[in-house]
């Protein structure tokens, strides 16, 4: 799993690289949360472009992330996740909470 | 279920082993020329089972998890066998969103997505004894009674 | 060996398991991070014994073929296994060249390739109860030292 | 195992795709073959440029299609073999009878 994080005002967009599964989870969660925590940030945008598989584990993990943001009144963007994924999101029904864009300029402009 | 191939596979319950159990099971079920979103429900229903077996059977005591995969000239049937903790109560087990470990931020949706994304999912469980999934997947391209014995060598 | 994970994989003697073989060898091995030709090394050898103990072990008739990968901090250790018909003269069938079926358009190179592509290569075999090849196999990137239970969960 | 074939001059051009073991080794064998049989060919090139794995089997039936050709005083050439195909060709010491080029058109000039 490759992580790399930036802010933009106050939206911190994550880039995911890899497969997220419980044996990842960990690391995303962690390195998620150390953004969240050192930065002046309200929203969570995710980057999925090259996330190339995620199980229910993810599920778990997004929804933790959801819930942190939610509580200091932001939101959580998905940005480009491909089929795989996207299957899985429906499933569990988290684009309830957590919208998806085809672009991060997208999801930056709709938060 | 009239088997053309099977594969047999054993691995201790590491985290790092989930993504192996669902490339090797993909890689094996390939050999019936499924879509690549076939291959990918596979993968994903197997991740769940296996990291079932590791988390829940096994919680923090390691053994061993045994993935069955067997074809026939429909598709595939996956098995996959711990001997861990076991399941009490298997049908609210399957209920979505039940989940006995929400402190580790499970989402309670590993069945269902089994469920979903394979055809027939059977859980079989005894408190103490261990826990046996079995999942079936037909593929779309066999489906018209091309069998597959053509192919095969 | 100070075993950090390991595989075992169970197939039935059919030419289509070879690249199987191969294929699932290889995912388990990449998670020492092999370099690229490492990785086509393993597969390589893992094909020549798998093949050996479909087409001379077992020979016409169908029987399981046991594959074992064992990693340690130094690199992985492959057992193929069968319970074939075995080798006689072990030390004439790993001469170059040699083969007991020149008819089939066999070349003779199948240790030699497993020699040259891995470190070690181990031959156990007897006459009606089967063979047992052992390969094992150092990757570059761990040789220093730096061990693997650093990226494992 | 994708096979397709030409024919220029005399020489029967085979392009192989896929992984050439003892389990596609007759149908690689076969379709030589036929097209050394159906042909007024003396010369056998194989584009490898798409064989993504080869092991010893593959060296049996090499040989064998050199044999053949042999017998009617031609040449077997290789185009393109990648690096793991290169290493199992010098341990078997193929490459004393069999050439290799870098292009087709080389290995037509050479023949
Ligand atoms: N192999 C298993 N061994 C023991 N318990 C299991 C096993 N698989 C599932 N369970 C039980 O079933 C519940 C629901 O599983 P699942 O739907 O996959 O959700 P989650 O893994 O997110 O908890 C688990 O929380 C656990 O209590
Ligand atoms: N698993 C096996 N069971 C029985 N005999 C074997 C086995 N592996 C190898 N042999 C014997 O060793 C010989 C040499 O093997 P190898 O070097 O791989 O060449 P080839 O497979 O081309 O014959 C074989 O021809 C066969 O007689």
């Amino acid at each position: 799993m490759d992580l790399t994080a930036k802010v933009t005002g106050n939206i911190l967009i994550c880039r995911v690289k890899g497969e997220l599964d419980h044996h990842t989870a960990e690391e995303f969660r962690d390195f998620v949360d150390r953004g969240l925590e050192n930065n002046p940030v309200k929203h969570l945008i995710l980057d999925l472009t090259h996330l190339s598989f995620m199980d229910s584990s993810g599920i778990g993990v997004l929804i933790g992330r959801f819930k942190k943001v939610n509580l200091r009144g932001g939101k959580v963007a998905v940005v480009n996740e491909n089929k795989q994924v996207s299957r899985v999101f429906e499933v569990s029904g988290i684009y309830d909470i957590i919208k998806s864009y085809s672009s991060i300029s997208k999801a930056v402009n709709d938060l | 279920m009239n088997v053309k191939n099977f594969m047999e596979l054993r691995i201790p319950s590491k985290s790092q082993n989930e993504a192996f159990a669902r490339v090797a099971t993909a890689a094996f079920a390939s050999q019936l020329d499924p879509t690549i979103e076939e291959l990918a429900d596979i993968k994903t229903a197997v991740s769940e089972a296996v990291t079932n077996s590791i988390i829940h059977g096994y919680e923090d005591c390691e053994g061993i998890i045994i993935i069955k995969c067997r074809m026939d000239e429909h598709g595939v049937e996956i098995e996959v066998r711990d001997e861990g903790k076991g399941i009490e109560d298997v049908e609210q087990a399957r209920q979505p969103l039940y989940t006995s470990k929400p402190e580790l931020e499970r989402s309670g949706m590993g069945f269902t997505v089994m469920e979903t994304f394979m055809d027939e999912v059977e859980v079989h469980s005894e408190k103490g004894k261990g826990t046996v999934v079995i999942m079936r997947k037909k593929f779309a391209s066999l489906a018209k009674g091309q069998g597959v014995s053509g192919n095969e060598g």
